[in-house]
C-alpha cells in the first residue's frame, strides 16, 4: 500500500525527522489560510500516488497566499496520469544548498532492511543506480540487531556528508528506521533530504509503501489507503481476500494460484488471444469468494469468454464449482465460459457443472485455445 | 533416497486441528506420510484422526514423538512465531504452508532460524511431495508418479500442472520442492538444485520460476557452473504487465530487473531449455 | 542496586502484571486510611531490603483499619536484621489457592536471560533448587529476539498450570520481560505468583534487582536507591566511584583492582591479620579519588594500620603518591601505613613519598607482613 | 607463535584520542606493537604520535589499513556500539578494555559476535601481552619477559602481580591473556586453555580465578580431561564476605556456589596445583 507524501511525512515527523512546516489542503481557499498561516514562500504540491508529478506542472511555488489560492485552484482541478488531484500539500519554500537520496528498504536477496543513501539526490534514484552506481551507498541492517549509529555514520562518511551535519543525520536515520520498523513499511524514503541554506537537514519529500500483509496489525495505516489508482473492481476484490488486476483484453480469467493465474495469460496471449484480467481466488477458495470472484469479471464490459482454470489442492474443485453455479444464477452470463477443473475433488465439481452449458477443457493448452476461440466468436 | 523427505520423515503438523491443517493432515497421512503429532496449544491430550496425538508445544511433540520435521499451517500472523518455535525445539526441517507472512517478519524469521542451521522451505509454499514415499503439503497426492525427475518452483498450482503433465506423459518425479513465491523465505532455487545435483535418485530438473526478483538468474549462474543434470525450465508471468504485483509480493518488475525475458535469457545461456507453455516443459527432457 | 517490595510491585504493574490492591505508607496513621480505602482483611509488610521478613516478625495480618494501624505502629518501630523499617507496604490481603515462582535473571554460563519458574512457589527459590532440583523449570531468552509467546507457554506447561491461567500467564511473562529488558534487571522475581481462590493470577511479592552499571541511562531508576543497607562509608565511597565494602578488621586497605584487593585481604589474613575494609580505587584513578580513599579508610577508628597496594597499569604510581600525600595533609593520620608501588610510573611515586614516613615493600607478601605487624603494634 | 598477537598483529584503537586511548597507544606503540590506525567519529584524518592514522569509523580503517585486530578504550556505554562496530566491520580479533558495561548489553553483543565468529576478550580486562612481540592492551610491558609459560586470567592488577613474580624468577610468559572479571564476556578460560593446549610455544599455563561463577570449576574439567600441559593456579576472594559485590559484577557468591573454597578443590582434583598466594604460583611451575 502506497502512503501520499503528506501521509509519509507526518510519520517521518512523528519519528523525529524536520520536515517542512505545512498542512494538507482539499480547497484552494484552505490552502490560502494555510499560505498565511505560514508566511513567505510556498509550495503547492498535487498529493496524487504516482510519480512524476513535477514534469505534469502538479508542483508549483507561490510568492503569497494570493498566488497560493490561485495555483491551488488549477492544481486540484488537475488529473495526473489518470488520477484527480484531491489534496494539496502547502508546504513553506525552502532554500536549498545540497539534495541528498536517503531511504530504507528490503533486500530481498540479502534478507535484510538496507539504508540506501546517495549524495545525488532529489532526481529518480533509479537512474542513478543505473547510470552511476559508485555513486550510491548501501549499508544493510540486521532486523534482530536494528540500526545502530555507527552504521549512519558511515552512510554519512560515505556520501561525504559534511562533519557539521552527522548529529543530525544519524537522528534522521534512527527516525527513519524507527518508522520503517513501526509501520512494517517495504520503503521508507527521502528524496530529497535538503540541506538549507540555513544548514538545516529537512525531509523534503516522503514517499512510504506499507506490506500489505502487516496491515492487520496496523488499523490506523490500514484507514489511510487511497483507492484513487485503483480500478472499482480491484477495491471489490479486496474486500473479498481476491488479488485483481484489470487488464485490457476480453477474455476474463478465473484461476486459483498466483503463478498460475500469470501463467494462464501467458498461454492465453500463446494462442492468439488477450486477457481481460489477472485473478487469483487464492488457495482454499470457497464458494462465497468464487461467486464474488465471476461477479467482478463479469462486471467488465469488454469481457468476451471467461476461462475458469482451477488445480485443486488447498482449493477444493466441488467448492469453486458450487460458487460459479451461485453466481452464474445471480449475474445470469452470457458469454461463454471455458472451464478445467482438476486435483482435489475435480471430479464432484466436474459433475456438478454437467447441466450447466459450459465448455470443458482437459488441458491449460486446450483451454486457452478453446477460450480464445469463443472470445473471437463473440466479437 | 530422495531429497528432504521420504518413507523415514516423522512429521509434526502445526496448527493440525485448524480446517486446513486437519484436511490436509487427513491427506497425507492416507497417502502414507508418517504424521506422528500436531501441535495446538490449549488441545494438547486430544486426538486428531483417532490416532494422532494433539500436545500443546512443538517441545512436547518433539520430546515425545522424536519428529524430524514439522508442517505449518496457522494464520499468517501466528506464522512467524511457529516458525521461531520449530526452530526452538530443534526440528531441523520446517515447512510453511501459510501464505501472507509480513515481509519485516520473514526477514528476523530468516536471520534467527540461519543461526540454528534450520532448514525452513516456505512460506507461501505447497510444500513437498516425493511420490510414493512422503506427501509433506498440500500438492495433491494423485496428480504425480515416483520417477527421477527432481521438481522445484517458486509457484503452487503451477507445479501442480507440471507434475500433472509429467504424469500424462509417464514421467515421475524423485521429489517435488515448493519453495513458495514470497520475497524473502528459506529456500531457494540454488539450496534445492545443490540437493538435486546430489541426489542419486535425481537424473533430470525441472525448475519453474516467475517474474521478480533474480533469483532465477542466479540459479542460471550455478547451473551453468555447478550442474551435470539437464535443467528443463519454465517462468510464468512473461505477460504481466510492469509495476503491478501479481499475488506474489516477490512477483513485482523492479525498474526493468526481475522480468521473464530477463530470466528466460540467463537460463537458455546457462544451456537450460524453457518451455513456452507449462505442460510443454516434460517433452524437453524427453 | 536493590528495589523494595513496593517499587518492584509498581514497576510490575506499569507493565501490565497484575499486583493486589495497596499503597506504602510511612506513618501508622496513613497505613490506617489506606487500610479504610481498601476494606477487607489487611496485610501489613515491612519494606526492608533483606530476607526473611515474615520470620522476623515484618508482615502481619489485620482484620481491619485499627488493627492495620496497631500492626504499622509496631511494624515501623522495628529493626530488621540492623535495618529499620522505615516503610510499610499496606496491600489488600488475598485468598490463595496456589503459589508460584516466576522470575527473570541472567544466566551468565548461558549468556542469555532465563525465566526460571516452579511449581512450588511463595517459599526460598534457592533452597527448592538444592533439595528438588526437577521443580525448577528455565526456559532461556535470546536477548536480539526477545522472549516470544509459546516461551511463555512452555513455563506454562511444564509447571503444570491449569489451562484456564494460560492467557493471563502468558501476559504476565511478556509484562515481566519487558519490565526487565527496560529497567535493566539482573532479576525481576515475583515470588509468589498466586492463584487466588477468585481464580485470578496476582504478584503478591516482588523483588527487582538493576544493574549499577546501567543506571547511567535509567535517572528515575538511581533516584530510587535506598541507602539503608549500605554502611555512610559506602555511600561515600560511591560518589566518588570507589569500590568499597566495610568489614571488621583492623587494616585498612587501599588497592587498585577487585582482584588484587580480593587478593590483599586473602594475603593479609594468610599471615595473620584481618582486612577493616575492601577498597578498589579502580583504573586509572586520580590524585582526587586516592585522596577521598584514604579518607574513607581512616574514618572507621577500627584502623590500626593502613595497607596500599598499588599495582600501575592504567593507575598511575605517582597520582596514586600525589593523592596519598594530598589526603595525609588533610586527615593527619596517626596510624602506621605500608605502601607498595610497582608497575607504570612506580619509580616516581616512590620519590614523591620518600619524605613521609611510611613503611616502603617491595612483594605483597612482604607488605601484607609489615601492615599485620604494624596493626598489632598499634593495638 | 604464540596465541592470538604476536608481531603479525595490525593493531587499530578505538577511542584513540580520548585520554586512556591516547596514553596507552603511546605504551603499545612504545612497546614494538604495530598500531596502524585509531578510530574517533569526528575526528577522521587527525594524527596521533605523527604516524597513526585516525579514521571516523571501523570500516574506513579497516578498509585502509587492512587491521587484524582492534582495542576498545571508549566509554561504557559506547563500548556496546563500539564492539558491533568492529564485528560488522570485519575484524576478527576484539579486545575490549572499557570497564561497567550493562550485563544485558554484553549478552546482545556476545550473541551478535557468536554469528559472526569473532573473538572478543572482555570487556573489563587488561587485554593481551605477549612479551617481546606485542602488548594489546594495559598491561605494563616492563613486568613480563619472553617464554613459555601461558597464563590466564579474570583479573586485572592480580595478573601483573603474577606476570612480576614471575620475572623476579626469571620466568617468562608466551602470552598473557587478561579474560575479564564481568558475568558475561567474549572469552572465557577453557577458550584460552585449549589454546594454550595447542599453541608450541606454550609448556606450562597460569591460570588466575576469583570467586563467582563456576567458570574455574568448568575450566577444571577441561584441564582434567583435556590437557597435558601443567597447570598452576590461584584463586583470589578467598576470605571475601558472602553475598557482598566485590567491585566484579561476577563475583557475587550466590547461593554458596562459585566459592573459592569450591574452586580450589575442583582444581586440585584435576590435578593443577594452587597457590596460597599470587607470588607463590611462578614457584609451583618450576
Amino acid at each position: 500500500m502506497k502512503l501520499h507524501e503528506y501521509q509519509s511525512k507526518n510519520i517521518f515527523s512523528k519519528y523525529g525527522i524536520p520536515i517542512p512546516k505545512g498542512r494538507v489542503a482539499t480547497t484552494a481557499q484552505e490552502a490560502k489560510h494555510i499560505a498565511e498561516e505560514l508566511g513567505g514562500r510556498i509550495v503547492i504540491k498535487s498529493q496524487v500516488l504516482v510519480g512524476g508529478r513535477g514534469k505534469a506542472g502538479g508542483v508549483k511555488l507561490a510568492k503569497d497566499p494570493v498566488e497560493a489560492e490561485q495555483l491551488a485552484t488549477q492544481i486540484l482541478g488537475m488529473e495526473i496520469k489518470g488520477l484527480p488531484v484531491r489534496k494539496v500539500l502547502v508546504d513553506e519554500a525552502s532554500a536549498i544548498d545540497q539534495e541528498i537520496y536517503f531511504s530504507i528498504t528490503n533486500d530481498r536477496a540479502a534478507r535484510k532492511p538496507v539504508m540506501i543513501a546517495s549524495a545525488a539526490g532529489g532526481v529518480d534514484i533509479e537512474e542513478v543506480a543505473a547510470t552511476n552506481p559508485e555513486k550510491i551507498v548501501k549499508v544493510h541492517i540486521d532486523p534482530l540487531l536494528g540500526l545502530r549509529e555507527y552504521q549512519a555514520r558511515d552512510v554519512a562518511v560515505a556520501i561525504d556528508l559534511p562533519r557539521d551535519y552527522w548529529k543530525d543525520f544519524i537522528k534522521i536515520a534512527a527516525g527513519l528506521w524507527n518508522a520503517y520498523k513501526a509501520t512494517d513499511a517495504t520503503l521508507a524514503e527521502i528524496n530529497p533530504l535538503v540541506i538549507t541554506k540555513e544548514k538545516k537537514l529537512i525531509a523534503l519529500d516522503g514517499k512510504m509503501m506499507i506490506d500489505d500483509n502487516a496491515l492487520f496489525r496496523l488499523p490506523e495505516l490500514a484507514e489511510m489507503r487511497d483507492t484513487d489508482e485503483d480500478a472499482p473492481a480491484e477495491i471489490e476484490a479486496r474486500k473479498y481476500g481476491l488479488s485483481f488486476i484489470k487488464l485490457d483484453g476480453d477474455i476474463g480469467c478465473m484461476v486459483n494460484g498466483a503463478g498460475l493465474a500469470m501463467t494462464s495469460m501467458d498461454v492465453i496471449k500463446l494462442f492468439g488471444g488477450e486477457p481481460a484480467n489477472f485473478l487469483d481466488v487464492g488457495g482454499g477458495a470457497d464458494a462465497k469468494k468464487v461467486a464474488a470472484a465471476m461477479r467482478i469479471i463479469l462486471t467488465d464490459p469488454n469481457v468476451k469468454a471467461v476461462l475458469f482454470n482451477i488445480f485443486g489442492g488447498i482449493t477444493r474443485c466441488d467448492e469453486v464449482a458450487k460458487g460459479i453455479l451461485t453466481a452464474m444464477d445471480e449475474v445470469k452470463p452470457n458469454v461463454p465460459m471455458v472451464v478445467r477443473l482438476v486435483g482435489t475433488n475435480a471430479e464432484e465439481g466436474r459433475k456438478l457443472l454437467e447441466n450447466a452449458n459450459m465448455i470443458t477443457a482437459e488441458t491449460l493448452a486446450d483451454a486457452a485455445k478453446k477460450s480464445v476461440e469463443a472470445a473471437k466468436k463473440g466479437k | 533416497m530422495s531429497i528432504l523427505v521420504d518413507k523415514n520423515t516423522r512429521l509434526i503438523v502445526q496448527g493440525i486441528t485448524g480446517n486446513e491443517g486437519l484436511f490436509h493432515t487427513t491427506q497425507m497421512a492416507a497417502y502414507g506420510t508418517n504424521v506422528v503429532g500436531g501441535v495446538t496449544p490449549g488441545k494438547g491430550g486430544e486426538w486428531v484422526l483417532e490416532k494422532i496425538p494433539v500436545f500443546d508445544s512443538v517441545k512436547t511433540a518433539k520430546d515425545a514423538t522424536d519428529a524430524n520435521a514439522t508442517i505449518i499451517f496457522v494464520p499468517a500472523r501466528f506464522a512467524p512465531d511457529a516458525m521461531f518455535e520449530a526452530a526452538d525445539a530443534g526440528i531441523p526441517l520446517i515447512i510453511c504452508i501459510t501464505e501472507g507472512v509480513a515481509v519485516q517478519d520473514m526477514m528476523r524469521v530468516r536471520n534467527y532460524l540461519d543461526q540454528k542451521r534450520v532448514r525452513l522451505i516456505g512460506p507461501n509454499c505447497p510444500g513437498l511431495l516425493t511420490p510414493g514415499e512422503a506427501k509433506v503439503g498440500i500438492i495433491p497426492g494423485n496428480i504425480a508418479i515416483p520417477g527421477n525427475v527432481g521438481v522445484v518452483s517458486r509457484s503452487g498450482t503451477l507445479t501442480y500442472e507440471v507434475l500433472y503433465a509429467m504424469k500424462n506423459l509417464g514421467m515421475g518425479a524423485s521429489t517435488c520442492v515448493g519453495i513458495g513465491g514470497d520475497p524473502v523465505n528459506g529456500t531457494n532455487f540454488i539450496d534445492v538444485l545443490e540437493m538435486f545435483e546430489h541426489d542419486p535418485k535425481t537424473e533430470k530438473v525441472i525448475m519453474i520460476g516467475e517474474i521478480g526478483g533474480n533469483d532465477e538468474e542466479k540459479a542460471a549462474e550455478f547451473i551453468a557452473s555447478k550442474m551435470t543434470k539437464p535443467v528443463a525450465s519454465f517462468i510464468a508471468g512473461q505477460t504481466a504487465p510492469p509495476g503491478k504485483r501479481m499475488g506474489h509480493a516477490g512477483a513485482i518488475i523492479e525498474g526493468g530487473a526481475g522480468t521473464a525475458a530477463d530470466k528466460i535469457k540467463a537460463l537458455e545461456a546457462a544451456g537450460v531449455k524453457v518451455a513456452k507453455h507449462p505442460e510443454e516443459i516434460p517433452t524437453l527432457l524427453q
